[in-house]
């Protein structure tokens, strides 16, 4: 394919989405992919701020064994909303809203998502679920968990239908959102774009689109049950008119496990996207990724049965989701090798992105592997509702999710905003993130061998040493998340300008200006060539995308 | 280089407890085997990155240009099918071991020792076949396998027993089992692994193995007294040594009665609200009545509500109050006089920082009081085992030293009763 | 929107019809799994308490669950035909349709509030309130509470539908749907299919078997 | 769309006909009390009632491909939250094997 000659006159360049309207009108009723996901980010990164804050309070409680700041209720309901907040109003929305919302469209060469409006309702859903569920902790919050188990949840003396009615507007907005995604992909991919050429950031935010619309559901009904519970004392779940409360268990988890991978696959997705272009390689076998996504959104709905290996379930049915639960690990393992191998022989620019990778990679997979422990049964009984537990999914989501939001933050920064952050202290944020990470939550692995279990406000004195280590390692990451978020923000106004495509990336987003005009492309591209394809050179990529 | 020395040394680096059940060893074995594969694992996938990362770095050439056709190759399937079926059989073996244990673990043998265990908000009470029965302390049959028949009366709890690698949930309207066999004496940990309310984190209890001469005695006198070899204490307990046991001060048996009654479900002990007035600075205080006028709370008055609740009804609480005239007996009503007494300077949380209304729905399983400040936990930590003692060697304050930082607010009673939240 | 608007991310009309279309089908597939959660439930139940279910089920009322039925088919008979009426452009003939759609709603309603008064009487209640005479066991408990839960859900979901047929009406008879662009018709109509769908499963399992 | 593959008026009318004569069928059957297999044919009878009102009601007949993975999907996934709840409370031996206490009993008195 000779590059013709670019011939046609450069038209004059098209205002970017940011300078294309002001006021604030324009940004609250907007119906820009672009602008709904800077709202997006706003939101959610201060929903962050709000769990972090929870999460400060309790670890600096369990500083010493018995009261260190607070009581036992305040202790409890600060666990609580710390696990409510950091679920369901940062790392579920996070990735999939935020960067699924302005990159999923450019990446499909499409001007818009396939419903605008649906996508600025989802985000007024997300306020208002938000603001209720935060009013819902100012009325006294509720102590139950973010599992909400019933027979507590339904006779606990504190507030528990607010918190509930939040989440469950919470999950209107998901489901919207995966919808729109789900939609957008099967209708409003470009000229020659075919499933096999779509870039691999798309696919992950398809598969967790799949599980926001197919899980979240089963979540509503069974926070309404539990809100109907505690207010009218349906008995639906109470053992002393013939309920049995493991039930509840089993349709929170067919929501809470894939909502695990709903967390964890965006976080795939961006790494799957950030390694082979910052290695300038295509990715080791772009099949097996995909397969993986899919195989991952589906086998996710098969294994919720491991939550309840202790839970008085029946020993064979224990057993199945045992083995379904290997199933999703191999998938994960694949993953993990194939980025390590795309690596290979590729010209890496080590930049913070890169770091975030790493420390993604090792993060997650020492996680996850702990996963695969947890799902051998015999291991479990003794792990089960410890600081094992605790530790495990805090590597996978803080491990694996936060490092991979931080490092898209990072990889699109000069794409969503024209200008470029400053690497050094990127990178001095990156290892602070790594190291503030593992001295919060190795001990915990180490208390929960010891047998401490979860969620207790005074504890057994000899495990008092490992928790004082994990509350300075807090406050480190709380500095580390600090300085990282100022480094950006610094960068906003202050960094220099990058140009539309500083990483030399052959994927579809980076075809266009940065940041991108309102509708993305001056002229609807043809993308029929591999996004991955580093043995084009990038003008060759860009004539015979942007050619009539 | 003997296999025992090796696993004992792992044992140790893991932080995992002493192996005290049977099964805890093949567990362990299993458990090193599961982590030591996770840890080379992720170590070498981290340095295989690493290695890859520093040896392929950018060198300076130009990246919008296109690169060689051989750095792009990519990796053939076989080799992607080949890790994933690796994987998979490790996966699927250390399934099908760790299903062999479970099954082990969860279905109990023919000629057990049954103990009836019943969790309640915030205490384990334990029922023996010969009638016997105690309360936050379990004594059990060294070398016999013995069976625990759970069972809640509120809500979720979950039996615990660290050193036995052993957990299950225990749930109400339901009867779970659990069965161990622990070979030596010695006593263990049992905490509450389920989320349960207020003092789900002061809900423990001690299990107590007892060699077979010893346990015959106990079954006998019942009175716990044995003469195996009393543990280093690190803190005084409230719980009486292995030694004859001293008489329980009044207070704790007032504690005792009003668990046992139910006085626990409407009235806390730290001041927080709930269906009935909180004990909390209830002695002497002026009390509000229904009808208008006033009254000081004395032992006149709290014998008088206790057998008659209506009488002099405290203003601005639902008359809901059962009668116990002739369900108390004269030393339990004692007792409890005592235990109100004993809450005389309490101070519990001011009601109104709480903003927390009594529920309007009077909830139909069992009402759940208000938490027992932990200031006032039913039992003292629990001693660590006797033969092994904890893994201290990890830079733990070794057992019997006070532990840094000092512990504060912990409670010490005398065996006169008068205990209080002391802040050292 | 008075003419039927092209989003500018559509190419064409079609390409926005079946981006319409499947995003209704996915939303259906997420109020199914909403129902899927009390079927697991109820299913749940009746393995723990067979025979008193089937017992509680011969108590049911069983005339008002088919009267139900037949009022819900008529009412989908009658809002396919309106997607018809429109099809050949008979505006007035649709809106009749909707309406007569409408009104079977409320009576499935009506119905419903004359079967649960009567449940009422019968003090066959959920969980703590239940104390019917002839059926003390725990699974007859059991069956009630999952039946004014599902039936209860169901009866919401009928409201919602009854409204977003109101809404419906109104365009029609704006004659904002032409016999070529009617797809806004069309998801309506495929809401209300979903509430009888429900219904074809929820009457076995309350009413008959 | 092309005239063609549009669901005619008499295709309503025979599913009306078919889905009518169904319910009735499966009323009648429901006299029976037919203790074993009564739940598995009116759960068949309403498989088949869904399918019609799915492919000509609501025009899935006339539809491409993917709108039909949808139900699938959803139907798979609503089957096996349910199989797989039944199957863990169907083998469950808790000891004693699930008492039956009647509400009076003494086991439920706080």
């Amino acid at each position: 394919m000779s590059a013709e000659p670019a011939t046609e006159v450069v038209a004059a360049p098209l205002p970017n989405y940011l300078e294309a309207e002001s006021g604030v009108a324009s940004w609250l009723n907007t119906r820009d992919h672009k602008r709904i996901a800077l709202l997006f980010y706003v939101s959610v990164l201060s929903m962050f701020a709000l769990g972090g804050v929870f999460a400060l309070a309790l670890r600096t409680e369990l500083l010493t064994p018995e009261r260190t700041v607070m009581d036992a209720m305040t202790y409890n309901r600060m666990f609580t909303l710390h696990g409510v907040t950091m679920v369901w109003l940062f790392l579920i929305p996070s990735i999939p809203t935020v960067f699924g919302n302005f990159i999923l469209p450019m990446q499909l060469g499409a001007r818009d998502l396939a419903f605008p409006k649906l996508n600025l309702i989802s985000w007024y859903l997300y306020v208002l679920g938000a603001i209720v569920t935060i009013a819902g902790m100012f009325a006294g919050g509720t102590d139950t968990g973010w599992t909400f188990y019933t027979p507590y949840s339904d006779s606990t003396p504190t507030r528990v239908v607010p918190v509930v009615i939040g989440i469950f507007i919470l999950g209107i907005s998901s489901i919207f959102t995966g919808l729109n995604f789900i939609i957008s992909v099967h209708t409003l991919r470009a000229r020659g774009m075919k499933w096999s050429t779509m870039p691999l950031f798309t696919w992950a935010i398809y598969g967790t689109s799949i599980m926001l619309v197919l899980a979240t559901p089963v979540l509503g009904m069974a926070l309404a049950l539990v809100g109907l519970d505690h207010a009218l004392a349906l008995g639906i779940f109470d053992p002393s008119v013939g309920g049995d409360p493991v039930l509840f268990q089993h349709i929170f988890w067919f929501y809470s496990h894939p909502a695990v991978y709903i967390m964890i696959l965006p976080a795939m997705g961006v790494i799957s996207e950030m390694v082979p272009t910052l290695s300038h390689r295509r990715p080791a076998s772009y099949t097996a990724i995909v397969v993986s996504t899919i195989g991952i959104a589906v086998v996710g709905f098969l294994t919720w049965g491991h939550h309840l290996f202790t839970a008085g379930i029946s020993e064979l049915d224990a057993g199945f989701f045992g083995v379904l639960s290997m199933f999703v690990a191999v998938f994960s393992a694949i993953k993990v090798f194939t980025w390590t191998l795309t690596l290979r022989r590729g010209s890496i620019l080590i930049t913070t992105p890169i770091l975030y990778f790493f420390s993604f990679l090792f993060l997650f997979v020492f996680g996850g592997m702990t996963g695969v422990a947890l799902a051998t049964q015999s291991l479990d009984i003794h792990w089960q509702d410890t600081y094992f537990i605790v530790a495990h999914f805090h590597f996978i989501m803080v491990g694996g999710s936060v490092t991979a939001f931080l490092g898209a933050a990072h990889y699109w920064f000069p794409k969503m905003f024209g200008r470029m952050y400053n690497e050094r202290v990127g990178t001095v944020g990156a290892i602070a993130v790594f190291m503030g990470f593992c001295l919060t939550f190795i001990p915990q692995f180490l208390l929960g061998n010891l047998g401490m279990p979860r969620r207790y406000y005074s504890y057994p004195a000899h495990f008092q040493w490992l928790h004082v280590l994990s509350t300075g390692g807090a406050f480190l990451l709380g500095g580390a998340l600090l300085l990282t978020l100022t480094n950006l923000l610094f960068a906003l106004k202050w960094g220099p300008r990058a140009g539309d495509n500083p990483w030399a990336s052959r994927s579809f987003e980076w075809l266009t200006t940065s940041p991108p005009p309102k509708h993305n492309f001056a002229t609807t591209p043809r993308l029929d060539y591999d996004p991955y394809d580093y043995s084009l050179s990038e003008e060759e990529c860009r004539a015979r995308a942007l050619a009539r | 280089m003997n296999p025992a020395t090796v696993t004992n040394w792992l044992r140790t680096m893991l932080f995992l407890p002493p192996e005290s059940s049977s099964v805890a060893a093949s567990i362990d074995h299993l458990h090193m085997f599961v982590i030591l594969t996770t840890m080379i694992g992720s170590a070498g996938i981290g340095l295989m990155a690493l290695l890859f990362i520093l040896r392929y770095r950018h060198r300076g050439e130009d990246l919008a240009a296109g690169r060689a056709p051989e750095t792009q190759k990519t990796t053939p399937a076989w080799v992607e099918w080949g890790i994933a079926g690796g994987l998979f059989s490790l996966f699927f073996a250390w399934w099908v071991i760790g299903f062999g244990q479970y099954v082990r673990v969860r279905v109990a043998p023919e000629d057990t020792y049954d103990v009836y265990v019943t969790g309640k908000q915030w205490m384990w009470k334990f029922a023996y076949p010969d009638g016997h029965h105690s309360i936050s302390r379990i004594y059990v049959p060294a070398g016999r396998p013995v069976k625990l028949i759970l069972t809640s009366r509120d809500v979720i709890h979950s039996f615990f027993v660290p050193d036995f690698r052993l957990k299950q949930d225990v749930i109400p309207g339901r009867y779970t089992t659990l069965w161990f066999e622990a070979p030596s004496p010695g006593h263990h940990e049992i905490l509450c692994a389920e989320y349960c309310g207020a003092n789900h984190s002061t809900m423990r209890a001690e299990l107590v193995v007892l060699g077979p001469t010893d346990f015959a005695r106990w079954l006998q006198r019942g009175d716990g007294s044995t003469t195996t070899p009393s543990p280093a204490r690190q803190e005084p307990t409230i719980a009486t040594e292995l030694g004859p046991s001293q008489p329980m001060s009044l207070v704790r048996l007032g504690e005792a009665v009003a668990a046992q009654q139910g006085c626990l479900r409407c009235h806390t002990l730290d001041g927080s609200p709930h269906i009935g007035p909180t004990w909390a600075g209830l002695y002497g205080a002026k009390i509000p009545l229904q009808g208008g006028g006033e009254l000081t709370a004395d032992e006149a008055y709290l014998t008088e509500s206790m057998m008659d609740p209506l009488a002099h009804h405290h203003a601005g609480f639902q008359t809901v109050m059962p009668s116990y005239l002739g369900r108390l007996r004269p030393p339990e009503v004692a007792a409890l006089l005592a235990l109100i007494k004993s809450l005389r300077e309490v101070r519990g949380q001011d009601v109104r920082e709480l903003s927390l209304p009594p529920p309007e729905v009077t909830p139909p399983a069992g009402a759940i009081g208000q938490p027992t400040q932990p200031s006032l936990p039913l039992l003292q930590p629990i001693p660590r085992g006797p033969d092994a003692p904890l893994p201290a060697t990890q830079g733990l304050p070794p057992p019997g030293a006070q532990p840094w930082p000092p512990m504060r607010g912990r409670v010490d009673v005398g065996a006169d009763g008068v205990q209080g939240d002391e802040k050292r | 929107m008075r003419a039927h608007s092209l989003g500018e991310q559509y190419a064409d009309f079609a390409q926005q019809d079946h981006a319409l279309k499947l995003g209704m089908w996915v939303f259906l597939a997420s109020e199914l799994l909403l129902f899927a959660a009390l079927f697991a439930l109820y299913a749940a139940y009746r393995t723990m308490y067979g025979d008193d279910f089937r017992e509680a089920i011969a108590h049911n009322t069983l005339a008002y669950g088919t009267v139900n039925m037949y009022v819900l088919l008529c009412s989908s008979f009658t809002v396919a035909l309106s997607v018809w009426a429109v099809r050949q452009s008979r505006r007035v003939l649709a809106v009749v349709l909707l309406l007569s759609t409408m009104a079977l709603g409320i009576a499935f309603l009506v119905i419903k509030l004359l079967e649960y008064a009567e449940h009422f009487r019968e003090r066959a209640l959920p969980g703590p309130y239940f104390h019917m005479a002839e059926l003390p066991t725990f699974g007859a408990n059991r069956f009630f509470t999952m039946y004014w839960v599902m039936t209860g859900v169901h009866a919401f979901h009928v409201t919602g539908g009854v409204c977003l047929l109101g809404w419906l009406v109104h365009r029609t008879w704006s004659g904002h749907y032409t016999a070529a662009h009617h797809t806004g018709l069309e998801l309506g109509t495929m809401y209300w299919h979903l509430i009888d769908i429900i219904w074809i499963f929820l009457w076995p399992i309350l009413y008959l078997a | 769309m092309s005239e063609a593959n549009k669901v005619g008026a008499v295709a309503y009318l025979g599913t009306f006909a078919g889905l009518v004569v169904l319910a009735t069928l499966s009323l009648l059957l429901s006299f029976l009390h037919w203790k074993g297999g009564g739940l598995v044919v009116s759960l068949a009878i309403a498989v088949v009632k869904a399918v019609l009102v799915l492919f000509f009601f609501m025009h899935l007949a006339e539809q491409r491909f993917t709108n039909r993975i949808t139900m699938l999907v959803g139907l798979m996934f609503v089957s096996l939250l349910v199989g797989l709840t039944v199957a863990d409370v169907a083998t469950r031996h808790t000891f004693p094997s699930r008492t039956k206490p009647s509400p009076g009993d003494p086991f439920y008195s706080r």
